[in-house]
């Protein structure tokens, strides 16, 4: 939940129009100074674009990024020592009243889509879609072996590889395919997603899930499997099906907070932010994520302006 | 009367030999087996990445593109970090070790120091990120500064510097102190210029294994503030910075296939990096190194 | 006898001794300067403490200590019975640490007999260099030769083995240590006077005999300690762990197993999503503060060991 | 202030006409733990004499001649009571500053132990330890440290090498050159020459009977007519105490305790 | 194999009616890195007596009774030629086992060097590494052997403490015990009463008097009245070379070359 802000959008100026003025401010004043960026390691990439490219047009901004983990980044960030927090999931609640005890007052903005991709072996010959009651079934491990959930499938046991129950990506899954109860006990758990990208590669049996830029760079490594959505259609994860949004629900937003009396005492900070509202559709998708459909940006710079 | 029998002694030699021969054998190619892992563990790293091992690698800040990413900062933050770690970790290391080898008293508060820090050697670096984190970061105030970082690293090989200065100080033999004392030395000349000079072998080869380990430490600076991301070079000890593991680390978590091959250009540089920083050391401690 | 100076050496000392107000001075700073740096690790020990202390107390009002030590599972994030038993993480590191020194001390000590005993100084002066290298290898790297190389290995010997299991981190944990534990036994080895070398010899002892029998009784307490220091990584050592061991606590005592040691546990939440606050959040300075009293015994039963070999020559 | 008092003493002892005492040894007493090393030792120490000391191996003779230097305190377990006065002043005492009297009173030691550094340093490190720093003034006392010590022949063309490179004989000469370099008022040797093949004993036997013009020296030996030939005094040690002490013509000739003169007459060196 | 071969020799050697050679040296030749520290020795040793090998430090003494059980091979500097034949065996032949040749070659050294370990283990070391494992057999060599140094008595209440808390010259003691008790055919002592008192030196004379009967001994020293007097032959090293060796008697009565006299004459010890 984005903070009341928000609702003050300021309709004025259109999104050409903010562009030529953060232009001509640049020219005018140098900015410098530095923008405490750090947070979740999901959105960390996105924003390392961000500050790169930053970096080409105010070279003398310090935008270091740091990831600590969503949480980690909330930590810091309720206690006023960032600037700006990515996140993978939405802030919440018990993080809302550290932030209110300490008088950090922000806003929330989203910056990209991720696909949570299902994918199998590629020797996996069975699998060709799952429905979500499938998923759950599987990552509750009720069925034991594949044939438990279909006769036809092999009479060998299921290895699931899944990310850290820590992790941004695994407390979404948790929550939209098994309505927030405990992933199966047998789940080979790992932090890094490239290791589960091994994993999944190296056995037959395997099912695991994971960001959709790994499942993108692994592609020949890995089978995706369609997940049928609400309108019964079995969907593969690709650019087009999660940024129209009918890849889902395992499409999830990506986001990030900032703090508002930064925006208003750092003109680096604002300029920033504006920065990645305008360019971070491209930039994510560089990186292996899926951009926002473009009214999203605007409205979001809209309520930008409006914290000035 | 003869206790020894020669020609039993004579038929057990070929046995013992032979023992001795093979554990000569086993010995050597247990130590074989070691360099045998490192042989391994560099051909794959140096197959995979010696060829963005450029010297645009050495000129670049970190890109989203794999093709333009460089390690300037990570080398140079580590560089800055060792510039903290080194003299504080040497001087405080060295001058416990002879606090306890030389002036401390054989009391409780000295068994209680040492016994501290053959302790202190054996927890977890991450334990000292989270140190690190809430005393130089918050509690001084830093912030997330090499300063902050060099600090925390120091603690964090400390003990290991102290332990091995002190067996180093310890093995010097006590005939040389006589000798310095015998002069009409005082304490302190005697340890300057005799325990110490035949002291410096052993006290580097501790403290080379403690240096690498702290340029290669990730978790410790993950809790305790580096950056993994940061574009510019470090101004002063105040700045915010990054280093070459946490840089490695972060690329090697990137999911494009060509970013695991910067990460192995990322540790080829952090070996040669090493291999300068042992090689000075090396030379060094070959220059005193001598049996008594 | 005067020199050229026209002075006696005798009266030369004497003049100087005006200047010995600096040295006095000097004399009497040392101690103290230096008790200060010996202080520092008491300090650093306080500060571990502090820190660890008043987080561990506040996850011990929310979860009993009773259930800590003695519950068998370990899953904090389940919503409604989270459960915290201790017992999960300790076995994944015991069993890593158990792992890695079957693979470390004999190696590592073989090691060390070999480059003090057998091996001429120019071998040494080669092999000890790269020893040290490989102990400065970060252990990201080994964290994904565990995963890339030894785990496929493992694979194709043992059939059953999962891709995350304790086996893999524990050899190469092992691995990583062993030079550490070569390079101060070896230290410890050398500093054993020449001359006892010699008096073995001359009694017809054959060089094994007198590494086993003299040299390395003599040098126990260095052996002992760089063991104990040996074991102390181990069981610290995290990225390795976190890689290639899997995230999935449980005790067990099958090397096959996927496991989670303490130290990974610790990283999975300070790099993961647990807020500020939660009991989530406190619990990584219990398994913390567990890790800390875990070395502390380990290096007390060390101490002992060593005080009681302790010679001296 | 100092200077006074010991000026006041000498001349006291002038007075009496007498050789000037630098040593008073009173009712000294020694333990290590719980082992007693020296029991109620009485010994004076002439100026400008050779004072031999001998008995059996382990009767505290190392143990008193590192006494007179406070050299035995680097042993924890060393407990002594009784006192020692050096040129009247109590050398156990508070205000003694026992460096000071280390250099005054140089020690050669019973195994060679120079330090792991060049043939001149190990000469030089004396002095420079007290403040003298000229190079030129330096090579003058290595060079002529090494001479008094009988060795300069030997290692004038390679000063600059390390002393470990010696043989045995050639460090033990070496290390009684360094002791020679500070020029101190008192020497203790703890035998000297045991090292020491006899064209190099000789020399230092010499050496000792030359330096004895300028030095009060105190030598342990287990050679009982190296002894009689060099020294004035002779005090025999057995089980830590001190059996007889005198004329060394006179012990040798005459012993008046038994004891005394069983061990002389087993003798043979 | 080799027994037989010894045999052979042994009956040859008494063919010609002579004592028994043990060691024979022909043309030796030793050099630590471009030093060169021996020349062309030619020495030969005699069963059951005693030969003293006596010379100015640094001549090479101990350096020749080191290449005797070949020690010095320690020293990766040192270079060797030539020849020395033990019981007719060249000792430098690849096949010949270097533990086997110090089994039956004792060496006492010139300094003191006891393990860091109790008494009783320092002289039960050796014959537990001969495979000798029954306590009551080791109790008797433990006994016999320091008896045999002259230094049961003073130990005998504290075998189980560390050899380290003896004086100097008990632990000389203690390390020819240690030599004793594995009963070795050839003995070689360098300088080994050069850290001992005279009572002690004498027991340990008497000793080697007696073990010649059983046992060769070549005995490095710089006592020139200890040659005389315990050694059949007497062999006189100058700068790395044998002057002159030959009877004891006729060597201190009547040497033949004139620098052996010039080092005889210089005597005194
Ligand atoms: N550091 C020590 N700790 C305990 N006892 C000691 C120590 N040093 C010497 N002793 C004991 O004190 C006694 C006297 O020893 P000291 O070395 O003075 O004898 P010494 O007359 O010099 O003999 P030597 O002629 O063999 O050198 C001996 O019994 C010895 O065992
Ligand atoms: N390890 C070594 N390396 C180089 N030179 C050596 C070494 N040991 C001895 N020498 C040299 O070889 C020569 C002979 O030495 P050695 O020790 O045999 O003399 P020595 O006759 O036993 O003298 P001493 O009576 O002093 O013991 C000496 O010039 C010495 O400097
Ligand atoms: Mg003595
Ligand atoms: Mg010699
Ligand atoms: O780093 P996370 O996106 O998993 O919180």
């Amino acid at each position: 939940a984005a903070c009341g802000n928000s609702d003050d959008a300021n309709t004025n100026g259109s999104n050409s129009g903010q562009q030529s003025s953060s232009e001509s401010g640049s020219s005018e004043q140098k900015l410098e100074g530095e923008i405490a960026i750090d947070g979740s390691s999901t959105v960390g990439p996105i924003m390392e674009a961000v500050s790169e490219e930053f970096a080409a047009e105010h070279p003398d901004v310090k935008a270091p990024i740091g990831i600590s983990g969503t949480g980690g980044g909330f930590e810091k960030f309720t206690a006023g020592e960032t600037d700006i927090s990515n996140a993978s999931r939405p802030i919440k609640d018990e993080e809302k009243k550290v932030a209110e005890e300490n008088g950090i007052e922000y806003t929330e903005f989203k910056i990209a889509f991720d696909g949570l991709s299902v994918v199998v072996n590629k020797e996996n010959d069975w699998v060709d879609k799952l429905t979500i009651e499938d998923l759950a079934k599987i990552w509750k491990g009720e069925p034991k072996k594949w044939s438990d959930i279909n006769p036809e499938w092999p009479d060998e046991k299921i290895k699931y590889f899944s990310p850290g129950t820590d992790s941004g990506t695994y407390d979404y899954f948790d929550e939209v395919v098994l309505g927030g109860e405990p992933i199966v006990k047998d789940a080979t758990l790992s932090e890094d997603d490239n290791v589960l990208v091994k994993g999944v590669a190296n056995d037959k049996n395997a099912i695991g899930y994971f960001g959709y830029a790994y499942y993108l760079e692994n592609k020949d490594q890995l089978k995706v499997v369609p997940i049928v959505n609400s309108k019964g259609e079995a969907v593969e994860p690709t650019n087009e099906t999660i940024e129209k949004g009918t890849y889902e629900p395992l499409s999830r937003p990506l986001f990030f907070y900032v703090n508002n009396k930064s925006l208003k005492e750092k003109p680096q900070v604002y300029e920033y932010v504006k920065f990645a509202l305008e360019n971070a559709g491209q930039l994510a998708e560089e990186v292996g994520y899926v951009k926002l459909p473009q009214e999203q940006y605007d409205e979001q710079l809209k309520t930008l302006e409006g914290l000035k | 009367m003869k206790y020894i029998d020669q020609t039993v002694v004579r038929k057990m030699m070929g046995k013992r030999a032979m023992k001795n021969r093979f554990f000569q054998t086993l010995f050597f190619v247990s130590t074989i087996f070691a360099l045998v892992v490192l042989a391994i563990l560099l051909y794959r790293i140096f197959t995979q990445g010696i060829s963005y091992v450029t010297p645009e690698f050495f000129q670049n800040f970190a890109s989203r593109r794999a093709s333009a990413s460089g390690i300037k900062a990570a080398l140079v933050g580590s560089i800055w970090v060792m510039g903290v770690v080194i003299p504080i970790s040497l001087l405080l290391g060295v001058g416990t070790a002879i606090y306890l080898e030389e002036y401390a008293k054989k009391n409780k508060l000295t068994n209680f120091i040492q016994a501290n820090i053959s302790n202190l050697a054996g927890v977890p670096s991450i334990v000292f990120g989270l140190l690190g984190l809430t005393v130089f970061v918050r509690g001084m105030d830093l912030g997330r500064s090499i300063l902050a970082g060099g600090l925390t690293m120091s603690l964090l090989i400390l003990p290991v510097i102290v332990v091995a200065a002190q067996e180093a100080i310890r093995s010097v033999p006590k005939e040389l102190r006589e000798a310095s004392y015998g002069m009409g030395a005082t304490k302190w000349q005697t340890i300057y210029r005799i325990v110490l000079p035949a002291a410096i072998p052993g006290i580097l080869t501790g403290s080379i294994l403690a240096f690498s380990r702290a340029i290669g430490e990730t978790a410790p600076l993950l809790v305790a503030g580096a950056f993994v991301f940061v574009n510019y070079l470090p101004e002063n000890l105040l700045s915010s910075y990054t280093v070459m593991p946490i840089q490695i680390y972060n690329w090697a978590s990137r999911p494009q296939a060509e970013f695991q091959n910067v990460a192995a250009a990322g540790i080829i540089v952090l070996f040669i990096f090493l291999i300068v920083m042992n090689s000075v050391a090396v030379l060094i401690r070959n220059k005193f190194q001598k049996r008594y | 006898m005067a020199l050229s100076a026209g002075k006696s050496v005798r009266e030369m000392i004497k003049e100087k001794k005006t200047k010995k107000s600096t040295r006095d001075f000097m004399e009497k700073m040392v101690p103290a300067v230096l008790f200060v740096a010996a202080a520092i690790s008491i300090l650093t020990t306080i500060g571990i403490i502090a820190t660890l202390a008043t987080e561990t107390i506040m996850f011990f009002s929310r979860v009993s200590f009773f259930e800590f030590i003695t519950e068998k599972e370990w899953y904090p994030f389940l919503k409604d019975d989270a459960s915290y038993g201790i017992m999960a993480l300790v076995s994944g590191t015991l069993l890593v640490t158990v792992i890695a020194m079957i693979v470390a001390l004999p190696v590592g000590l073989a090691s060390a007999i070999f480059l003090s005993e057998y091996a001429s100084d120019r071998t040494r002066r080669i092999i000890k260099p790269i020893l040290e290298v490989l102990a400065g290898i970060p252990t990201i790297v080994y964290g994904f030769f565990a995963l890339t190389f030894v785990t496929p290995l493992l694979q194709k010997l043992i059939p059953d083995i999962g891709f995350f299991n304790a086996l893999s981190p524990g050899i190469v944990v092992g691995i990583m240590i062993i030079p550490m534990i070569a390079s101060l036994s070896e230290d410890a080895m050398s500093s054993v006077p020449n001359s006892i070398r010699e008096g073995a010899l001359a009694l017809g002892a054959t060089k094994f005999e007198v590494a086993l029998k003299v040299v390395l009784p003599a040098a126990t307490s260095g052996v002992v300690a760089s063991f104990v220091l040996g074991i102390s990584r181990a069981i610290g050592e995290t990225m390795i762990v976190t890689l290639a061991g899997g995230a999935t606590p449980k005790l067990t005592f099958d090397p096959t197993e996927s496991i989670q040691t303490m130290t990974a546990y610790i990283v999975q939440v300070s790099t993961g999503d647990a807020g500020y606050g939660t009991t989530i959040y406190y619990s990584i300075y219990a398994v913390g503060a567990t890790l800390f009293v875990f070395t502390m015994l380990m290096n007390l039963l060390a101490q002992f060991i060593s005080r009681r070999f302790r010679e001296e020559y | 202030m100092k200077k006074e008092q010991e000026i006041v003493y000498e001349q006291n002892s002038e007075d009496k006409n007498e050789k000037k005492i630098v040593y008073k040894t009173n009712g000294l007493n020694l333990w290590y733990g719980d082992d007693q090393a020296l029991k109620n030792i009485d010994l004076d120490i002439y100026e400008n004499e050779v004072t031999a000391i001998i008995g059996p191996s382990g009767c505290g003779k190392s143990t008193y001649i590192k006494t007179l230097n406070r050299m035995v305190e680097l042993i924890p377990s060393v407990r002594i009571n009784g006192e020692i006065l050096y040129r009247g002043k109590n050398i156990f005492d508070k205000s003694y500053r026992v460096e000071e009297l280390r250099t005054q009173v140089g020690m050669v030691f019973q195994k060679p132990n120079p330090f792991p550094k060049s043939i001149y340093d190990n000469i030089a490190y004396g002095p420079r330890i007290h403040g003298i720093r000229d190079k030129k003034i330096l090579d003058e006392i290595v060079e002529k440290s090494l001479r008094g010590a009988a060795i300069w022949d030997e290692v004038k063309d390679r000063l600059k090498e390390n002393a470990y490179g010696l043989s045995g004989g050639q460090q033990q000469r070496l290390c009684i050159a360094r002791c020679l370099a500070i020029e101190p008022d008192v020497i203790l040797m703890d035998e000297p020459t045991s090292a020491l093949d006899p064209i190099s004993t000789l020399k230092i036997e010499e050496l000792v009977q030359e330096l004895k013009k300028d030095y009060s020296i105190i030598i342990v030996t287990h050679n009982m007519q190296q002894a009689a030939r060099i020294s004035d005094k002779t005090a025999f040690f057995l089980n830590g105490e001190v059996i007889e002490f005198g004329e060394t013509d006179q012990i040798f000739s005459n012993p008046s305790d038994k004891r005394t003169e069983d061990y002389i007459t087993g003798r043979f060196g």
